[in-house]
This record gives structure tokens, sequence and C-alpha cells, in this order.
């Protein structure tokens, strides 16, 4: 039982992990970024190549998968999202499914259509004992490490001016320009902050997922289910939600191993039904 | 006296359909302005060029001596332009006090003195902007743009929706504002006397040019002028009775509630 | 750059010439056939997805749980010996009706994320059912067996594919011109107006959500004929044909073609395919790399696809 | 829709969380009124109309028209029984055409909203109608422009247009004249009140020259509740209504006479 | 004759099974290079085609249009089950040869006589681990399979071997395709505390991650015992599975640790070719023996390519395969083989299943019944 429930969340810490990046630029800035799971795929390559050809440390590799998408992300905002932040969303679809493909082709390319290799570190590896019950060392890991995203993200974006900011110029970029924000270099810096974040995500997946050139299309439903059902935009929702899914999705296969597939999204679709805005909405819509 | 604002022949419009024709004025330093002229002369539009978001095809739009050119909106209004939008747009998923903050640059105005400025919105705080009525939308609107500390306000209909009560208030202050403070308005309007009233300068414009510019005292005294160009009824006030002179002592900040 | 501007009458000549070309193909490229019919056939599909998506602003990702419906039936009936073609049809269009009536009580409601998830759920849900009913539907080895009759009794499907272009020519363009139809009607104009304000629509009394509710059912039995002729025509069921691939497939290719604007579906069919094709036989491992490319090239060059593109080049000239 | 009937709210209120936005409401609207509504900003006046109109469930209270009770009924349905409304705040068709807008109107009224089969164009009436309407509204120039690049003040117009089209039994408008100058929102009310004598208009309005100049009845909503209502001649008598919503405007009005 | 033989190759060159068409494309290149580029003295000319994965109508219109429009007069590839029936109705159609080189649902050579197989049947390979684990002792085992038709045809085969053989079923699980985290299933497994686990997953990324879980929770000291497959450690990705791989027992009909001459020489050419990076998976190999398979076929009719002669030349026909000997049943088309049973060992700081156990010319299980 604690087991199970420890399973769920630690899988639960890893979607919200990769997904809450989603939740800001696709909650927040209102751009239809399916080629979320690009710059997860790009933190996970990073984080795995300096690991295996290069020998670096775990954690410094994550800050790097973090540091290399973000800086990704910032060169194609630069380049190509900066131009569809005012334009029909299923432009922005055909952009990000684009953007997609390219990155499906070149990490085949690059990396061949096979997984990375990718060994835990040591201390990471094993289980270790916590109030009693014997749990994985990684995925206690992974619950440390999205408990500290979500408290830094809490902090920059629920108390600063930023998260505001960001709300008003999506709400209205013409009259955020005309009130005195600077639009263009706040979206570019939550863009790639949503980018970093999605690296990180990804390199974390390493320990868990697998990645390959696939991995963006593969998990995208994911992605979105967590930012959906949580309430895009806030960094909570997603999170209530990535643990309520993971936990579902572990307790769901484990007592009730037939229902298989179909419970994640049975469960997602009486979630959205009961909340269509989410778990926790966006305020202020119509 | 030295120059604030200046259009210099100004083409301007969106796309590829023109809406100013040439339109040229120069507005003196501390001086305000009313713009005139019935629906669709390009009111909206000039203000929407002076905050960078039409398309200039030719002419030149001076602030303070400088070129204004293709200066993205926000740097205008870090030059000090304060603009106030016809249909009001404040933000609708911001609280009134996050629209009010969100756009804060130091200055004389801060949260405190627009609460102050319309005690309204300081009992609506914690409302998001599309659960405010119409007038409260208007009152966020002026608030916020004085938030962004300007040197000169942009008021596209700012008595829209209001309560006579407000405009009245409104119309004063916006005066005693230029007056007192230094801080000089453009004021489009429907009701020319009112108008006219809170400005020193006035514009008409009729398809997108300047068909008359002179002082607003001058035009409001002349009615056979007034009606010409906006109509009928035109010069009739909006505020008839103006005996309320008197009142003026009263503390604006008890009134605007 | 100057628009071109075509009156009323010239727009029909172009749309009549554009129905030629298609016919032409059947003579042009006399081994392209096949794939001639099925860049037909998922055109009529993302034709469909337009109405819910284009036209009622149904924001859909799930619509190949209609696609994979009408597939499915079309080939259980011809799998239990009932081969006959237009019947086949029929019955997956109401069966797909039906469905989408149904579906659309869960899907009318809620907001465009909202909408986007459910139809995922629903959709994979199906895909998931059709995996577990594999002693019907074959699961992921496809449903096999299907013996689809002549058509009208005449016509056998050759190895050539020119019945099955013929066939998958005419029903399309039959259907075709009952979705113009709709966009033209009265009930075209609602879904236009519930797409700008929803607010005003039920200001001035319109029932909204059974509007969209029509839309959303009409627009599955829509797609369900296009699997149906999928079906036929390949004479076997992948369960490819329901899963969420597919889905996100036609939206890309609709997307591409332009959304509300009626021939957006079918030229985002023929472009995408074709191209797809090509760059697919230029290299078969990276032509994923070139289709990116295309599509972000796409977006860059004009927004609103292919017939918003044309849209700004060619005008219509306004009634006066 | 003909037949005149009267709107009759009981005891009517809404609140958001704690706050009251509109309580314990009675407003009685009689066949072939022109009654203005005024009050301060935010007195819950255009709230009064969602309600009215089905945009709000209220919380409290009942509305009925004629032998319909209308509390719980959807928008659309009471659209249908003849509830028409313009909104505070433009609420158009962007992608349409000023003609177009007013078809839809038209055949949604009509109920044609449903039909497929059948090309609108078809419908000829339903044309020779809209194209009548936007002449008498003087926007049968722009009957092809789209919506969106229409200027404000031609919008408000087209917000009565379609508010009109269906050819209401009682007309709800919140600030029609808003945006419009002076002169033209005068004309605009002369319009709207040359309508049927059968159609019961209740109006918001903040233009006190057009509320004394067209209204019969006056009622004055302060703080979400009826302060008082009555001839405009009364109303503009009052000192709590000079107090707290008219000001100085009051004094011209003070004793005016109307037709 | 100077006209080259033309051969349609239809198989997944893009998405996340790439590594299919890789595979196939080094075996048959490899081929063509030992031999000159030529089959049965032709010119051969290979004509590449992607479905991108299970894509039953692409790989039905990609058929046609290679023998209508290009002329092939063999189609081969099919790496994915419903690919190869769609392909089946046009080979009947169009009387063409179609070589199976993946497709493991069994039915696909009944489903056309025009198309004979040299790869496996899911149930080919499953049967004999059901009976190596009863003759190592093993009585009751539990199972887990994908949710798809291959994972179900798997768990049919060995609960029905199993239970032939007096060995119980303690439990079974389907686990859907798209099934990121174990932990669930394995955690269920532990508590049910079976005495061993047969597992059938697709090759990819499924397998490291079941193992992973199984290795975190520490099954293999809880005393269960693990038997899978050899998709579960196929050559492809069995260096990126890693060390949790280490000890398990598979069954197969090729590893590239095979121990024969032949493929020795086969591995060695192989690396020459494609360096150390690539090594050769069962998909290589059958690609290698189907090229072979054509070039015997063609020497039998002389060089006629007509549909019927190339099927009755394959009929029967035996040959040496680098996984040991091979036959084509005369009556089913289907392949006959060694199954072996490996463990997963490191050798050479290098992962490999080397094999220790075999079942000799074993049928497809699955036909044998009717
Ligand atoms: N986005 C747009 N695209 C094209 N034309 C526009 C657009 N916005 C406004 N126009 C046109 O520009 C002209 C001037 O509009 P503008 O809004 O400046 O008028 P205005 O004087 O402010 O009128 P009002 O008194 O109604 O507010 C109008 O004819 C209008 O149709
Ligand atoms: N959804 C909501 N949630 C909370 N408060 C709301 C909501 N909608 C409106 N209000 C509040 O209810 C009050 C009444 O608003 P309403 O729009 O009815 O005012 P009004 O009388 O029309 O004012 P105005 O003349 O300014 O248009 C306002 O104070 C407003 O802030
Ligand atoms: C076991 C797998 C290689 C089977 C293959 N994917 C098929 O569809 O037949
Ligand atoms: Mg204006
Ligand atoms: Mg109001």
């Amino acid at each position: 039982m604690e087991i199970v429930i420890f399973d769920g969340v630690a899988y639960g810490m890893l979607l919200f992990l990769i997904g809450v990046g989603l939740s800001i630029t696709m909650g927040l800035m209102n751009f239809v970024n399916l080629a979320h799971g690009t710059f997860a795929m790009v933190g996970g390559y990073a984080a795995s190549v300096l690991m295996s050809r290069f020998g670096m440390g775990f954690l410094p590799s994550l800050a790097t998968a973090f540091v290399t998408a973000a800086l990704v992300g910032a060169v194609l905002e630069l380049v190509l999202y900066r131009r569809l932040y005012r334009a029909h969303p299923l432009d922005q679809v055909l952009l990000s499914i684009g953007i997609v493909f390219v990155s499906v082709a070149t990490f085949t390319y690059f990396f061949g259509p096979t997984m990375q290799a990718f060994e835990l570190p040591a201390v990471l590896d094993g289980r270790v004992s916590l109030l009693g019950v014997e749990v994985g060392r990684y995925r206690l890991f992974l619950i440390l490490c999205g408990t500290l995203v979500l408290a830094t993200l809490l902090l920059v974006l629920g108390r600063t001016r930023y998260g505001a900011m960001v709300r008003a110029a999506v709400d209205n970029q013409r009259v955020a320009g005309g009130t005195g924000i600077h639009v263009q270099r706040l979206f570019f810096l939550t863009f790639s902050l949503g980018c970093g974040l999605a690296g990180l995500g990804g390199a974390l997946s390493l320990g868990m997922l697998g990645l390959e050139p696939s991995f963006p299309l593969k998990y995208l439903v994911y992605f979105l289910i967590v930012v959906c059902v949580g309430g895009a935009g806030t960094i909570t929702g997603p999170f209530i939600a990535a643990l309520l899914v993971g936990v579902v999705d572990v307790a769901g296969k484990y007592y009730l191993p037939q229902a298989g597939a179909f419970l994640i999204y049975v469960v997602m679709i009486v979630m959205l039904l009961l909340r269509p805005n989410g778990i926790i909405p966006r305020k202020g819509l119509a | 006296m030295s120059e604030m604002l200046a259009f210099d022949q100004v083409v301007a419009g969106y796309g590829s359909a023109v809406v100013l024709h040439g339109l040229s004025f120069s507005l003196a330093q501390g001086q305000s302005l009313a713009v005139l002229g019935r629906n669709g002369v390009g009111k909206t539009t000039l203000l929407e060029t002076l905050m960078g978001n039409t398309r200039v095809m030719r002419g030149a739009v001076r602030w303070c001596g400088e070129d204004l050119g293709r200066w993205p909106s926000y740097r205008r209004v870090r030059a000090g332009l304060g603009w106030v939008p016809q249909e009001r747009e404040v933000f609708p998923s911001l609280t009134v006090e996050e629209n009010l903050t969100v756009v804060a640059r130091p200055g004389p105005w801060h949260l405190r003195r627009v609460y102050e400025f319309f005690p309204r919105l300081r009992e609506r705080r914690g409302n998001y902007g599309n659960q405010l009525s119409g007038g409260e939308q208007q009152m966020l609107s002026i608030g916020r743009a004085l938030m962004t500390n300007p040197k000169l306000l942009l008021l596209d209909e700012p008595m829209e929706g209001l309560a006579p009560i407000i405009v009245e208030e409104l119309a004063r202050s916006i005066r005693r504002l230029c007056e007192s403070e230094g801080l000089p308005s453009i004021v489009v309007e429907q009701h020319p006397v009112l108008a006219l009233e809170m400005t020193h300068q006035a514009i008409v414009l009729e398809r997108g040019t300047v068909v008359h510019a002179g002082s607003s005292a001058a035009l409001a005294g002349n009615a056979r002028l007034l009606e010409g160009f906006l109509g009928v009824g035109a010069a009739e006030a909006h505020i008839h009775n103006n005996t309320g002179a008197s009142n003026d002592s009263n503390d604006l900040d008890d009134r605007l509630a | 750059m100057r628009a071109i501007s075509l009156s009323a009458g010239q727009l029909r000549i172009a749309e009549i010439a554009f129905w030629l070309v298609l016919a032409a193909s059947f003579f042009l490229l006399p081994d392209k056939l096949t794939l001639m019919s099925q860049i037909l056939i998922f055109g009529l599909f993302a034709v469909a997805l337009d109405l819910a998506l284009g036209y009622a602003g149904i924001l859909t990702v799930g619509h190949a749980a209609f696609f994979g419906a009408g597939a499915y039936t079309a080939g259980l009936l011809a799998k239990h010996g009932w081969g006959e073609p237009f019947s086949g049809l029929l019955l997956a269009l109401l069966v797909c009706v039906a469905l989408g009536y149904m579906l659309s009580y869960l899907v009318v409601r809620g907001a465009d994320l909202t909408r986007l998830m459910i139809t995922i759920g629903v959709c994979v849900l199906l895909a998931e059912l059709a995996n577990r009913l594999s002693s019907i539907t074959g699961g992921t080895d496809g449903l096999q067996g299907m013996v689809v009759s002549p058509v009208l009794g005449l016509f056998e499907f050759d190895l050539f594919g020119r019945t099955a272009f013929v066939y998958a020519y005419g029903v399309v363009l039959a259907v075709f011109v009952v979705v113009r139809l709709v966009t033209r009607s009265p009930f075209g104009l609602a879904l236009r107006g519930i797409h700008d304000s929803r607010k005003r629509m039920l200001a001035i009394g319109s029932p909204v959500e059974s509007r969209l509710r029509l839309a959303y059912a009409l627009s599955a039995g829509v797609a369900g004929i296009a699997g149906a002729l999928l079906a036929q025509t390949t004479q076997f069921v992948g369960i490819e044909s329901i899963g969420f691939n597919r889905s996100a497939e036609v939206l890309i290719i609709l997307v591409l073609g332009g959304t509300g604007r009626l021939y957006g579906g079918l030229a985002g069919a023929i472009v995408y395919m074709l191209v797809h094709d090509w760059f697919a036989d230029l290299n078969p491992q990276y032509w994923m790399f070139w289709l990116g490319i295309f599509l972000i090239a796409v977006v860059m060059l004009g927004r609103g696809g292919i017939m918003g593109a044309l849209s700004r080049l060619v005008k219509t000239r306004r009634p006066s | 829709m003909s037949g005149a009937t009267t709107l009759r709210t009981r005891a009517l209120g809404i609140s958001f969380g704690a706050f009251r936005a509109v309580s314990d409401v009675n407003l009685v609207l009689e066949p072939g009124a022109r009654q203005a509504l005024i009050g301060p900003n935010g007195a819950g006046k255009t709230t009064l109309i969602n309600l009215l109109t089905g945009v709000f469930r209220p919380t409290a209270g009942s509305i009925h028209m004629g032998e319909h009770e209308l509390t719980t009924l959807s928008a659309d349905k009471r659209a249908r029984l003849g509830l028409a409304r313009t909104f505070q705040i433009n609420t158009l068709f962007p992608s349409l055409t000023p003609l177009l807008s007013v078809v839809l109107a038209i055949s949604e009224r009509d109920g044609l909203g449903a039909v497929w089969w059948r090309p609108l164009a078809r419908h000829k009436a339903v044309y020779d109608e809209a194209h009548a309407l936007l002449g008498r509204l003087k926007l049968d120039a722009l009957a092809h422009v789209p919506v969106a690049e229409l200027a404000y003040g031609k919008q408000r117009l087209l917000e009565i247009a379609i508010a009109m089209a269906a050819r209401p039994r009682i007309l709800l408008l919140d600030e029609p004249a808003a945006g419009v100058p002076q002169d033209e929102s005068g004309e605009l009310f002369e319009a709207i009140a040359e309508l049927p004598q059968d159609i019961s208009i209740l109006f918001i309005e903040h233009d006190m020259d057009l509320v004394f100049r067209f209204s019969r009845r006056i009622s004055v909503l302060v703080a979400g509740q009826i302060l008082i209502e009555g001839t405009p001649a009364e109303i503009g008598a009052d000192a709590r209504v000079r107090e707290v919503y008219l000001g100085q405007a009051g004094a011209a009005h003070r004793g005016v006479a109307h037709v | 004759a100077d006209e080259p033989l033309r051969i349609g190759l239809i198989a997944t060159y893009s998405g996340p099974y790439a590594d299919y068409g890789r595979q196939f494309d080094a075996g048959i290149a490899l081929y063509l290079k030992e031999h000159g580029g030529k089959i049965a003295g032709r010119k051969v000319e290979i004509i590449k085609k992607d479905t991108g994965g299970p894509a039953p109508d692409a790989a039905k219109r990609i058929a046609q249009e290679l023998i209508v429009r290009d002329k092939a007069s063999i189609l081969t590839g099919l790496d994915f089950s419903p690919n190869a029936y769609a392909v089946g109705a046009i080979a009947t159609q169009a009387k063409t040869p179609a070589i199976v080189m993946n497709a493991a649902s069994s039915a696909i050579t009944t489903s056309s006589p025009y198309v004979a197989r040299l790869s496996f049947t899911v149930q080919q390979v499953t049967e004999p681990m059901a009976k190596y684990m009863l003759k190592q002792g093993v009585k009751e085992a539990y199972t887990v399979v994908a949710d798809y038709a291959p994972g179900v045809d798997a768990e049919t085969a060995f609960k029905k071997a199993f239970a032939a053989g007096g060995g119980k079923i303690a439990g079974e699980l389907r686990t859907p395709m798209n099934n990121p985290d174990f932990s669930a299933y394995v955690q269920r497994i532990k508590d049910a505390k079976p005495q061993a686990v047969f597992f059938f997953f697709p090759s990819g990324v499924m397998p490291p991650a079941f193992l992973k879980v199984w290795k975190e929770r520490g099954m293999e000291e809880a005393g269960i015992k693990l038997f899978a497959t050899g998709e579960a450690t196929d050559d492809s990705y069995l260096d990126a599975t890693g060390d949790v791989a280490l000890g398990l027992l598979t069954s197969h009909h090729y590893s590239y640790a095979h121990n024969s001459p032949k493929n020795q020489k086969f591995v060695k050419d192989f690396a020459a070719e494609f360096g150390g990076k690539l090594r050769p998976s069962y998909f290589a190999v059958t690609a290698y023996d189907a090229m072979e398979a054509i070039e015997l076929a063609l020497a039998k009719t002389k060089g006629d390519i007509a549909g019927d002669k190339v099927m009755e030349a394959l009929r029967g026909m035996k040959f040496e395969s680098p996984r040991g000997p091979v036959e084509i049943d005369p009556a089913t088309r289907d392949i006959v083989q060694t199954v072996y049973i490996r463990r997963t060992e490191r050798v050479k700081g290098e992962l490999v299943n080397v094999e220790f156990d075999q079942f000799e010319r074993v049928k497809d299980p699955a036909k044998e019944g009717k």
C-alpha cells in the first residue's frame, strides 16, 4: 500500500517535472507548443552525452541539461516562436509539429534510432529504507527534485510581479506594451524558462522512461494531460494533477491491472468533466 | 513655449487601409489638447499612432524633440506617454490591484494614491479585470495609466460609461492635474463642450486630417463653428449650469465614490 | 503584391476546374492512382474535421475515433459477408453520426483545452477498445478477410487502383457537395456566429450547444464515410485507423490546408501527402526532417495555411 | 413575436462570493415601457440585465415574463421568448459583416439556424429585412465591411441592429449610446423611441440628456438595490439621487417636463 | 539479362522503429557486397520504401506502386504484421512473391500463397522457453506481456506449452504498449511471489524499463526467476539496456554471439562494413537470409521470376544461415529453425546473449495444432 503510493508519487513527480514547463509556455503564455517534448529531449540527450562521453557527474549534467534546453529554446524563440505569439493557435500547432519532425529526424541522424544508454549513479541506485518502507533511491530523488522545482517556481511566478506581467502580456499584448511592459523580452525569458524546465525533466526521465528520438511524440499526451487536468498556466495545478495521475496510474495498475491503459484516460475525462478548467483554474478568464 | 508633441504630415493606418491622411498639429509643453470629430474620423487612430500601434507610412511624430519613428510602445510609455485605450482593455486575468501594480513605474503616482483617486477601485481590489462593471473598468484603465507616471495622458473617451457625478469630478481633476501638477492630457471626447472645458487647445478631425485647430476656449465660444463640425447639439453643454464652481472646494476624494 | 480579384462566377469556374484537374489524374498519373485515392480520402477526412474544428470551433485531436469507427463498420460488414460498398458507406455514416452525437455531449461543453483532451481521451479509449476486442477486430494485426464486392456489381477493385480511384472520387465529390451546402446554409452561418461570439449567439436566441452537437455529429458522419472508404479501397483495417496518431496527422493536414475554408482539407491533403511521398522517396530515413522544415516554412511564410495564403492573393469582390 | 407582456422580478438577487451585487430587486417593466435604469458605477445595472437575460443565474428571487417563469431558463430560450439585449462592451461577430450579422440574427429568430440542407441565399426575405434594418440605422453603406474594421461608434449601432433584428417584445439596452456622437445618439434614441409601442424598453444610460428626454419612468439602482423609482421629474428632484449619482447634472433636469 | 532484378523493400525507416529498416538495409547490403551486387547473375536494384511503423494502408499502397510502377518482381521487408497482412493481399492479386523479413504473426503465411517467411513467429520462440523452464524444474510461472497482438500470441503459446508440460500459471498481466512506469506491475508480482516470471515485450524501451524496476525492487534477491523471449535482449538495444539485463534467460532464433563459423564470418564482415557501432540483430540476419533465399530460389528456377515458380522453389528450401540451419516448410512456407536458450553475460566488456541450450527444427507451433 505505502509503496504503491510512494511509487505513484514518484512517477507523478517525473510527469510534473517534464510537464510544468509546458504549463508555462502553453498555459501562461498561451502558445500551443506541441514541441515541448523536443526540449525535454534536448535536455535528456545533453545530460546523457555529457555523462557517457565526457564523464560528467549526474548533478552537474542535470544543470547543463537545463541550460542547454533553455538555450535551444531561446534560439528557437528568437528565430521562430517570437513571430507566432499573436498567431492563431493552429498555426502554432503547425509550427511546433514541424519542429518536432525536424528534431526527431535530427536526433535519429546523430544518435541513431535506439535508446540512449544510461546508468544511474551509485548513490541513486538501489533502495533505501524510509519510515519502514523500502523505497527506490532514484524515486526519492525525483520527489525531492519535484518539490524543489515547485517551491522555486511558486516563489518566482507567484510572489513577484513577473508572473502578473506575463499574464498581462498574454491577456493583451498590445495594451501590455502600451502600458510599458517589454513584452518581447518578457516572453523570451519566460519561454526559455519553460524550455529549460523541460530539459531538466528530460534529463531526469533518463532513469525511468528511456530516451530515444521519438520521445517528443511518445509522451506528448501525458504532458498535455498533466497540464490540462491541472489547469494550464498554473504551477500548483499541474503539480496536483501529476501526483493524481501518478498515483491513479500506479495504484490502478497494481490493484486493477485488467483496466490497463483505460484507467488513466477515464480518470482524465471524468476530471475534465467535473472541472473543465482544471483542478486549479487560471483565474479571471471568462 | 517649447514644443512637447508634434504630428508632422502623418499618414498612417492599419494594414493597407490608410486612416490618417497627412495629419499635422503640434502641442506646446504643458498644454492639454482636445481631439474632436465624428465617429470614424481617426481620433483613436491618432492615439494608436502615438502609441506605435499603427503602420506609419509617411510623416513623423515628435515627442519632446525626439522622432518616435518605430519605437516599440513600451519605450514610448517609458518616455512618458500614459495611454487609456478606448475600449478600456483592462487585463482580465489580473486582479484590480495587479492591473495597477503590474505597470507601476516610479513617480508621484502609486497604488495608494490611485485608490484615493478612485476609492471604488479599492473596494473592488480583489476582483479580476473581467469582473468589473463598465465604469469600474474605465476607472481602472485611467488608474493604470496614472501608475505608469506619465508626462502626458492620452485619454480616449475617458468619460464613457461613467456616472454623471464622476464625470464632473474627473473633468475637474484632469484639469487640475494639468494646472497644478503639470500633467497635461490629450482628451478624445464625444461631448465637445466637456472636452473643451478640460483643455487648452483643440483640434477637430475630419477624414483623417485636421480641419480646425485653435484654443479650446475660442472653439467653445463659437457655437456656429462647433455645430458646423460636429452637428446639431454639439454646442450644448453636457453639464448645464456650471454654477457648481463653488463646490470645487469639496475634496475630490470623497466625491469620486 | 497586388491581390487578384475574382467575382463569384469566376470563383465557381475555379472550383469546377479544381475537380476536373483531380479527375484528370486518372489519365495523367495512372501509376499513382492508389496515392490519389488515399489523398482524396484523407482530404475528405480533413474536410470532416474542418466542420468540427474550423466551422464549429471544436478543437479536437480525436477525430480518428470516427474515421476508425467508420472503417471498422465497413470492414466488419465486408468481412461477414456483406460486401456491397455503398451500403457499407451508408451504415458507416449512420453509426458514426450516432456515435458522434452521443459523444458530443461530452465534447461540446468546456473550453478549448478541455475539448482537446476529452477528444484525445475518447479516441485513445476507443483505440484501446479495438485492441482489446482483438477477436473481432484483429487487434494490432489488423482486420483481415474483408471481401468487398465490385462497385455497382460491375467494377472489381483492381491492382492498379482504377476502380478504387473512381469510386473514391465519386463518393468524395458527392459528400463534398453536401458539406459545401452545409457551410452555405443558415446553419453554416450560425456556426460562424458561434465561432465569433458564443455570448452574442445566446443573446439572439441560438441554442448554441445543440447547434454544435449537430455540427459534431455531421462531422463525425463524414469522417466515418472517409474511414469506410479507406477500408473498402484497401480491403483492410489497421488499428492505426482509430488512433491518436491518425487524429494528429489529419489535424496537420487540415491546418496546413487552412481551417474554416472548405477547400482547406483537400488542399492540405494534396500538398501534405504529395510532399510526404516525394520526400520519403528521396530519403526514406530522414524525410521527416524535410517535411518538418516544409511545415515550418509554410507557417513562416503565411498564416492560415495554404488557403489562407491563397485568400490573400485572390480576393473575392465584395457584392455591392 | 407580438403581444404585450410584462417583465417582472421578485426579490431578485445575486451574490458573487460574499459580495451582493444585486439584492431584493422588484422591477416591473410594463408593456410599452420606456424605462431608464440609472445608478452609480458598479451599482449592479449590468448585472441586473445579465440576470434578466440569463447570463447569470440568480441566487435569490425570481423572474417572470407574462405567464412564463424565466428564473432558470437558459439565455437562448429567453431570447426566443422575445427578450433581446445589447451589451455594454461590444459583443459582435468580428469576422462577419454587418449584413451577415443581422441576417444571422433574423435567421435564428425565424428558427432557421438548424437548416443545413438549403443554402442561405435562398432565403431572400431574410436579406431584404436585414437590408431594411441596416438602412434604418444608417449602416447600409457599411453592410459589407468586416465588423472588426468598423469604427467603434458604428459597432455600437450594430449592437442595436442585431438586437432589433430579433423583433423583441422586450428590449434591454446597456448604454446604447456610449461612444456615439451627441447628435447621432439623439437620432439613435429617436429610432429606438419609434419602435412599435408594444415593445417594452429598459435602457441603462449615463447621459442624462438622453435619459431625461426619452424615458417615461426611471429606476435608480444603488449598491444593488432600487433606491427609488419614478417619473423623470420626480427623480430629477430627488436629493438623494443628486447626491449619489447626478451631481450638478441633475440641476438641469429638475422639473423638466416630458412627453 | 541486363535488366536489374528489382526488389521492393517495405520497411520502417523513420520514427520510433527506424532501427528495423536500418538493420534490414545493413543485412541486405552485406549480402550484396559479398555477392558483387548480384543475385542469380543479375544486378539487383533495391527500392526502399518507408512505412514509418505499422501502417497497413500505406504499406498496401506502397506494395501496389512497387509492382505497378517500379516493376518490382519481389516484395520484401515487412517488419510489422499488419503491414505484412495488407501486402499479402497485393501479393496474391499480382502473383508476386512477398518474403517476410520480420513480421511474426503466425497467420501471415496462411493469408496468401505468395508469402514466405524467413524470420520467426512469436509462438515459435515462446514455446521452447516454456519447455526449457519446465525442464529446469519450474512448476509455476507468472506471465507478463505487452497488450497487443504479438503479446497475446506469446501469452497464449506460453500458457499452452507450459500447461501441456504440467506447469501452473500463477498469474498473468498485460501491460499497455505505452507504459512509462512498471513499478506497479513488478510490485504486484513481488507480492504474488511466484516461482518464476516469463515476459514478452517488443524490442525497444519496454524491456529495459521493466528490467530496471525488476532490479530496483530486488526481485532476484526475493528469489523470483525471470525468463523472456529474445526481444528483451535485442542485440540492437542490449548495450543501452545495460547491466540490468545481466543473467536474464531468453529464447530466440538468433544471437549475434552465436557460435558457428558462418556467423563468425557474418559478424566480422558486418563489423568491417558498418563499424563497431552497429551490431547485427535478428532483423539484419533475416534480411541477409532473405537475400540468400531469393538467390537459391532463382537458381532453382533458372532466373525465372514468375511468382508461382519462385514460390515453388522456396518451398522446402534448406540452407545454412548465420543463425544456424534453416528450412522453409513446404506446406506452410514458414520457417523451420533452431531456437536457442541464452543467458545475458558480459563477454570481453560487451553484453551479449550467450547460447547454452537449443531446440532444433522448431516449426511454428500455432500451425502444428491445426
Ligand atoms: N483594425 C482596423 N483595420 C482597418 N480599419 C480600421 C481598423 N480600426 C479602425 N479602422 C478604420 O479606421 C477609421 C478610423 O477609426 P478610429 O477608430 O480611429 O475612429 P474614431 O475617430 O476613434 O471613431 P469613434 O468615435 O467611433 O471612436 C474607421 O473608418 C475604421 O473603420
Ligand atoms: N463575476 C463577478 N464577480 C465578482 N464581482 C462582480 C462580478 N461581476 C460584477 N461584479 C461586481 O458587481 C458590481 C456590479 O457590476 P455591474 O456591472 O452590474 O455594474 P453597473 O451598474 O452596470 O455599473 P456601470 O455603470 O459601471 O456599468 C460591480 O461592483 C462589479 O465589480
Ligand atoms: C515481436 C515483434 C518483432 C513483432 C512485430 N512487431 C510484428 O508486428 O509482428
Ligand atoms: Mg475612437
Ligand atoms: Mg454596466
